[in-house]
């Protein structure tokens, strides 16, 4: 087709480094005129709606997009949409209503709640937990507060939960929370959940440095320290994400969509979420100790699935 | 060959001055218009155009609610957080209370307004430099708004909001207009009232001020109110860009409010602002940004070629006002000795 | 007048210094939070608060010289992450020697901040102009090189020295303590020093001295790019990785700083051991959040009441000691 | 060292400072520098220092051409000066200010007790009661002028230029000034001098210049050539005219205020005074007395601690100036027209009319600059301001037209009771006869008028009584027979009628006025 397509994260993060590539190869693939990675300069919602909108002034023709701000994007992918440009929120769901045809991506109330959960059997179901978030005016904070406590509650007084610490997903903050945690409380507290990428790697490696392996850490993302933590005991597991399949699979559905060749079933077994009524999951799993190794094969499989799969279960097509 | 006081025929060059520095910013925006759209077609496509005045709009507004400040000597670190205190405050009222919209609206700028005073008030009574009060209440108002929010999202306004933001006037959003309705509000104020007059005055040499009977601790606390209006009322255009109320708003104000009124000739110092400036200001960073994402300069290298752009773009400007004076002077010796 | 510094008593002479009521207000501090939390005193929160003291403090110290000429230097954190980014490639790309890498780092950083002073004081554009378009230059180039990958592998030893301790003093403690005590005697005793507060003071009074403004100004901003460094190669041995985002939250503080340490806007008045203070009671207050275990949608507001709080104690200082 | 300076020419936006300007300064010689309010003198001094550039011409030093790009060159080549503004580091000390070209070192240290040592040695030569150590913005401007005069004299240098050294210091420190010049002159040094003080010219000077309108009206002319009449006839182009302060009928059944007993936050004690419609009412004493205090606290600057404050009868509280001048109309003209009287980065217009804003205001809140303009001009031009354009900025203006524009914006403000503090202070002969005779006229329309001056002549030609001030309280008060002799002898008695203190007993030296009043 002759469809540009772009995948636009919220703003530079690791996280997003296998869009690039994700991009490339569903343009190949596929036979797409183009999918390009294309980066707001800063973590900000006006630089990525920008962004967004000098895009449609060149000719690009469908959009995946994590947002910047799950409301916050909105109206500007109503504007999209009232142009006749689809967008898909990829890795990170728009709060509905949304004109997103959909969302492709992490459950974050559930990765967190399942992160929890996995937690908490490394704790042999009890003791205390402090939860590390990202920032506190971020909508998913709060969801993934929530899941937290679900989890917690669950465990009927067992396990309970000391503090949410937020606004740990900029290094040097997370650093230096972080450390102030465990120089406050490190022999009260017995596990620590992330949910957000820095504090994940800030915490791997700050357990490492106090080399303490007896409070457990399940963190989010395959970073290298934290791979590197599980290997040496000092990180108890990680929620991996599908980063590359988002922006794989996204490719391939929105050059369908855009092409007019397929829409959106309305019926379709999509998932709930406290988000979006069209949630599809991208693939979560826990790494630990056990798949560490292999976890990234079972993260293709997946893609594989969903990508060959998804014609028939979400759209309709001509 | 001094001139001593001619009665009527006098020349005004500082009011000349001032319109040339505005004039060169202009001719320097014009030069970018012209070779964006040569480069990229895109940049006037009325897509582009709309988006562009919408971005403009909020940021001239967050300029003046930093101009009024630095007007005094002054500067308000908190604009941000009034923001999204009346962001959110009007949410409330519209989708908790279900208050109209122009009620609702009126009371969120009424709470910047006041979030304002309240700068100002403890600013004048402590003597305490505003850079450090507003540091803390910045923080102080954003908790504030955290605490009685809990962060949440207001995202089922009246379908009004998001209609408005979406709203087109030719090839232009209506938020512009309020901005350039506001812009000549202040010009009013700033030239033609006695009270922006002795607001510059207290900003220029508040000792001096007040010997001369201005109130100064008034004009100063005024001076912080409306700029706690103006931060709110960029907040509440954003609430209608963005069709929501959500506490994020108003984090990354902070230099954008001082880059457009800097550029555009307010001095850091006090005593002078340039309302046109202001504008001028915001307009030539919205479109330098505009044009370099249209040219797709490469993602992560954009941030480099803003700065550089940037760089050339004041440097221009100030050899362009050297050269004017330099030329001026010039012509008058060149008369003299004919 | 000094007839009435002879006459003081020690209350009151105490009451003079600038960082008095910082000092008061830290013992508070401490006293409040040792009483609330065994956990304070702990040989390893000392550290971790002495660690966090580190990097902020030369941040600090870099803004505060370009406020002695009456100058702002924008891009402290935006040189900063460049520096770091530079300094991580340097090690873990060209595998250059951790003396080298870092000598490297300074230098780019200084010539950063040379660049900034050139540049403010050959087109006579307000230096908040220049820095805040060579702020962004010097991201994009960050962005531009690393596409925000930060590098991992940095040599053992560098990222020991982030980490090692002896008891509850950090190793990372030493440059700043050094750069401390090297700066105040700059400032208050050698020529450049005084030239340089002498500018900041009364910029035209120094040039009808015969003190050569323009190059002070140049001076100051090159200090403070090379403190700026300093800061940044501190953040990656602290971080234990060269982050793109090393910088991106400096910039508030680096003001914050020096000013609730006295320091003038306007220029030539600066306090080394009052923007050191204000360091420590900036980091004993976001320690004492964590400690107290704050409710994350509260941590926000009491940072603002604390700051206020420890304002208004230097006002009423400065009101008890006269110098209102 | 022989400086010549030949055909300098120098341009600012809208004025032309200096034209063709070309004279000779000889080593040996003290050449006073005259001429008006704006004449160029000061601009000539920039330039000889290296601050300005000469548009055109140049300058020599011992017939060899130079080119001063900063003050540095013009100090490295042995050129050292006093500029009309203070130029001192507020928050360094006396000592360093004075020492900070050189600061000496050890092992690249300074050593701060050879500066306060080296820096006493210059001081002493003009006021030995200023402590080294005190930070600079503490001290009054008296004193900070000293500070500045010893700051010149440390550099040694071959050729000094003191541009109105002596305008806000009194008699006693101008003598040992004129002692240390005299000495310098005998050494061979140069030594240029700029005064709208006559006597002091004509008593130290060995040679004149004198610039009209930024050209040279008389060139090097020795002293013993010129007479009072020649110069003042060559600055204004005519003759001198004394002031004409018509017949003074103050009103004493009317008391437009009165203090009995007060005490002021400054420390001021039984401070007690009535000042009558129409009155000019003299504040003399020494630098220190606590003249500009006493003015300040019935302004509401400051507070009246106790005792009563009267004003048309009616017993008031000032709490801030804006209440005294809209609701009191009393207003107060500062002596220090650089940080309190003017924003010196507005133009005039804004200056004079700041104090009217409000009166001049539409109902619906409205100024608009034709008004302001309509204002400001009679005043500009009845005070002959020099400037190209009531737009100027007054920061550049010259020293003396800076002074009438802080006068003239009183002149609009429609007050009743003004309090002048030192009102021309670097003020040309003609303009203070204008000054002088613009205080009688408003004062005959009724204003009331309390006077702060040092400079004894003028207190005795404008005050209807003097009181006099000494540590902060008063000393007494003088029915002004308006005879130069007996008056001063009579005020001089009462300020040092008790005085213990040697260092506040200071002498003036008013002889040489006496003649012309
Ligand atoms: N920086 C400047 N910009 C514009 N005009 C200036 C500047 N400096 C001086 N002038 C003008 O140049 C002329 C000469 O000023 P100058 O200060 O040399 O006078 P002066 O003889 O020293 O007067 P005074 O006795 O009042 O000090 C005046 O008309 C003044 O307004
Ligand atoms: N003997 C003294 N000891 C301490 N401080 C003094 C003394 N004399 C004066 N001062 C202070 O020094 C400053 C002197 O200022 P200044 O010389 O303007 O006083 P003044 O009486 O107003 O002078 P003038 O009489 O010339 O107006 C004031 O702040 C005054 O309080
Ligand atoms: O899950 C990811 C989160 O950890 C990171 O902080 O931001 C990008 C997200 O997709
Ligand atoms: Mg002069
Ligand atoms: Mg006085």
């Amino acid at each position: 087709s002759d469809n540009k397509i772009a995948l636009i994260p919220g703003g530079p993060h690791p996280y997003f480094a296998p869009w690039e590539q994700a991009g490339k190869d569903a343009a190949k693939d596929f036979g797409i005129a183009a999918v390009d990675f294309k980066v707001p300069a800063e973590w900000k919602l006006n630089l990525q709606t920008e962004l967004v909108e000098s895009l449609v002034s060149q000719g690009y023709t469908a959009f995946g997009i994590f947002p910047g701000d799950a409301v916050g994007i909105n109206q500007t992918v109503e504007e999209l949409t009232a142009n006749n440009i689809p967008a898909a929120a990829l890795a990170g769901c728009a709060q509905d209503p949304t004109k997103m045809s959909f969302c492709l991506g992490t459950d974050v109330f559930n990765s967190a709640y399942l992160g929890t959960q996995a937690l908490i059997k490394s704790m042999n179901g009890k003791g205390k937990i402090v939860h590390l978030a990202g920032l506190l005016v971020d909508p998913n904070t709060k969801l993934r507060m929530d899941a937290v406590e679900k989890a917690v509650k669950e465990t009927n007084g067992a396990v309970t939960i000391v503090q949410h610490i937020t606004d740990t997903d900029a290094q040097e903050a997370a650093d230096q929370k972080i450390n102030a945690l465990l120089g406050a409380q490190k022999d009260e507290i017995d596990g620590l959940i992330s949910t957000a990428y820095i504090p994940s790697v800030v915490a791997a490696k700050s357990l490492r440095n106090l080399g303490d392996k007896r409070i457990k850490l399940v963190g989010i993302d395959d970073d290298q320290i934290v791979l590197d933590g599980i290997k040496d005991g000092f990180v108890a597991g990680t929620m991996a994400q599908n980063p590359y399949g988002q922006g794989y699979v996204g490719a391939y559905v929105l050059d369908l969509i855009a092409s007019g060749t397929c829409t959106v079933k309305a019926d379709a077994p999509w998932i709930k979420t406290p988000q979006t009524e069209h949630f599809i999951d991208s693939g979560t799993l826990l790494i630990s100790n056990d798949n560490a190794a292999t976890y990234k094969d079972d993260l293709k499989k997946i893609t594989a699935e969903i990508q060959s799969t998804f014609k028939d279960k979400y759209l309709t097509c001509k | 060959m001094t001139l001593s006081v001619p009665s009527d025929s006098r020349a005004r060059p500082s009011f000349l001055a001032e319109q040339s520095n505005l004039i060169g910013l202009a001719a320097i925006i014009l030069l970018f218009w012209v070779l964006f759209t040569s480069l990229a077609p895109g940049f006037v496509s009325t897509f582009n155009l709309f988006a562009l005045s919408r971005s403009l709009a909020v940021d001239v507004v967050i300029g003046f609610s930093t101009m009024v400040v630095l007007a005094t000597g002054g500067m308000n670190l908190a604009i941000g957080s009034i923001g999204v205190c009346a962001v959110m405050a009007s949410g409330y009222l519209m989708q908790t209370i279900g208050l109209p919209i122009p009620v609702a609206m009126a009371l969120a700028l009424l709470l910047g307004a006041f979030l304002g005073w309240l700068n100002g008030f403890v600013i004048v009574r402590s003597g305490v430099n505003s850079f450090i009060i507003t540091l803390a209440s910045a923080s102080l108002f954003l908790g504030g708004m955290l605490i009685l929010s809990k962060a949440q999202t207001f995202n089922a306004l009246p379908p009004e909001i998001a209609a408005f933001g979406r709203m087109r006037w030719g090839f232009l959003s209506p938020l512009l207009f309020v901005a350039l309705g506001l812009g000549a509000a202040l010009i009013v104020l700033f030239r033609f009232t006695a009270l922006g007059r002795e607001i510059l005055a207290a900003g220029a040499n508040a000792r001096a001020a007040e010997l001369s009977g201005v109130p100064v601790g008034r004009a100063i606390i005024i001076a912080h109110t409306l700029s706690g209006a103006l931060a709110a009322s960029a907040g509440l255009m954003l609430v209608f860009r963005l069709g929501a109320a959500m506490p994020s708003i108003g984090q990354d104000w902070l230099l954008p409010s001082f880059l457009a009124p800097v550029l555009g000739g307010t001095l850091l110092a006090g005593g002078y602002v340039s309302v046109v400036g202001t504008i001028l200001g915001a307009f030539l960073v919205t479109t330098i940004r505009s044009g370099l994402l249209v040219m797709q300069i490469g993602n992560f290298w954009l941030q480099l070629f803003l700065g550089l752009i940037l760089l050339a773009a004041v440097m221009l400007d100030r050899y362009r006002s050297v050269y004017a004076e330099r030329r001026s002077l010039g012509r008058r010796n060149s008369g003299r000795r004919a | 007048m000094s007839t009435l510094t002879r006459n003081m008593s020690f209350g009151q002479r105490f009451l003079a210094n600038e960082w008095s009521a910082l000092a008061v207000a830290i013992v508070i501090g401490l006293v409040a939070l040792a009483a609330l939390s065994p956990a304070f005193l702990t040989e390893f929160n000392l550290y971790v608060m002495l660690r966090s003291f580190c990097v902020v403090l030369i941040v600090a110290f870099a803004q505060m010289l370009t406020l002695a000429v009456g100058q702002m230097n924008l891009s402290v954190g935006a040189l900063g992450g460049l520096v770091a980014i530079a300094v991580g490639g340097m090690m873990e790309k060209w595998g250059f020697p951790v003396p080298v890498a870092v000598l490297c780092g300074l230098a780019i950083g200084a010539a950063g901040g040379l660049l900034n002073g050139l540049l403010t004081v050959r087109t006579g554009i307000n230096g908040f102009i220049i820095t805040l378009a060579t702020a962004s230059a010097f991201t994009g180039i960050n962005l531009g090189i690393t596409e925000s990958i930060p590098f991992y592998n940095l040599p053992a030893g560098f990222v020991a020295f982030g980490t090692g301790r002896i008891s509850a003093l950090p190793y990372l403690l030493l440059p700043p303590v050094l750069i401390a005590i090297a700066l105040a005697f700059f400032l208050a005793r050698t020529v450049p020093g005084r030239q340089l507060l002498a500018v900041g003071g009364n910029p035209q009074a120094a040039e009808l001295s015969g003190i050569p403004r323009d190059r002070v100004i140049v001076m100051a901003h090159t200090l403070s790019g090379l403190l700026a460094a300093a800061a940044a190669i501190l953040a990656v041995a602290q971080l234990g990785s060269a982050q793109p985002t090393i910088g991106v939250d400096w910039l508030l503080m680096s003001f914050a700083a020096p000013i609730i340490g006295g320091a003038a806007l306007t220029g030539g008045h600066i306090s080394v051991a009052a923007t050191a203070l204000a360091v420590v009671l900036i980091v004993i207050i976001q320690n004492g959040m964590v400690l107290a275990k704050v409710d994350p949608y509260w941590v926000q507001f009491l940072l603002g009441a604390l700051i206020l709080a420890a304002v208004g104690l230097n006002r009423l200082r400065a009101v008890r000691a006269g110098g209102a | 060292m022989r400086l010549t300076i030949e055909g300098i020419g120098k341009d600012f936006p809208g004025v032309t400072a200096l034209d063709d300007v070309s004279f000779e300064i000889l080593p040996g010689e003290t050449h006073a520098l005259m001429g008006e309010n704006g004449a160029g003198k000061s601009t000539l001094i920039k330039i000889i220092t290296g601050l300005y550039r000469p548009d055109r011409g140049r300058l020599l030093v011992d017939g060899k051409p130079v080119d001063f790009t900063s003050p540095r060159d013009a100090i490295a080549a042995g050129i050292s000066a006093v500029h009309q503004e203070r130029n001192l580091i507020p928050r360094f000390t006396v000592g360093e200010n004075i020492m900070i070209e050189r600061p000496p070192t050890r092992n690249g240290v300074i050593d701060f007790d050879r500066v306060h040592a080296e820096a006493r040695k210059f001081l002493d030569l003009i006021d030995p009661t200023i402590d080294t150590r005190t930070e600079v913005r503490h001290l009054s401007v008296a004193q900070m002028q000293i500070v500045e005069i010893a700051k010149a004299l440390s550099l040694e240098a071959q050729v000094l230029l003191l541009d109105e050294p002596t305008a806000s210091i009194t008699g006693h420190e101008a003598d040992a000034l004129f002692a240390v010049v005299r000495r310098l002159r005998d050494e061979g040094k140069a030594i240029v001098f700029v005064s709208h003080k006559l006597e002091e010219v004509m008593a130290i000077s060995d040679r004149v210049t004198v610039l009209r309108d930024g050209k040279i009206a008389a060139a090097g002319e020795p002293i013993s050539a010129m007479n009072r009449g020649k110069i003042v006839s060559a600055m204004i182009g005519r003759e001198e005219r004394v002031a004409e302060m018509g017949t003074r009928s103050a009103d004493r059944s009317q008391t437009v205020m009165e203090a009995t007993n007060i005490a002021t936050s400054f420390g001021h004690k039984n401070v007690s005074f009535q000042l009558h419609k129409g009155e000019i009412l003299g504040l003399y004493g020494l630098v220190g007395a606590g003249r500009t205090e006493l003015a300040r606290a019935l302004i509401g600057d400051g507070k009246v601690v106790s005792g009563e404050l009267r004003l048309h009868g009616k017993p008031v509280t000032i709490p801030d100036v804006p209440t005294a001048i809209r609701r009191h109309r009393l207003g107060y003209i500062s002596e220090d027209r650089k940080a309190e009287g003017l924003i010196l980065t507005h133009p005039i217009r804004s200056n004079v009319a700041i104090t009217v804003w409000r009166r001049i205001a539409s109902s619906l809140g409205l100024i608009t600059r034709a008004t302001e303009r309509k204002l400001v001009h009679p005043l500009v031009d009845k005070l002959e301001v020099k400037t190209p354009s009531i737009e100027q900025a007054v920061g550049k203006l010259s020293g003396g037209n800076q002074q009438k524009v802080s006068i003239a914006k009183w002149l609009a403000a429609g007050v009743e009771i003004l309090i002048i503090d030192e009102p021309t202070v670097g003020i040309d002969i003609k303009t203070k006869t204008a000054i002088h005779e613009l205080i009688g006229e408003i004062t005959r329309e009724g204003l009331s008028v309390l006077l702060v001056s040092s400079d004894m002549p003028e207190m005795i030609t404008l005050a209807d009584r003097i009181l006099v001030m000494r540590d902060f309280a008063i000393a007494g008060t003088i029915e002004n027979s308006r005879r130069y002799e007996p008056m001063s002898r009579e005020i001089m008695a009462l300020i040092h009628a008790g005085s213990a203190e040697p260092g506040q007993a200071h002498q003036t030296s008013p002889a040489p006025e006496a003649a012309r009043v």
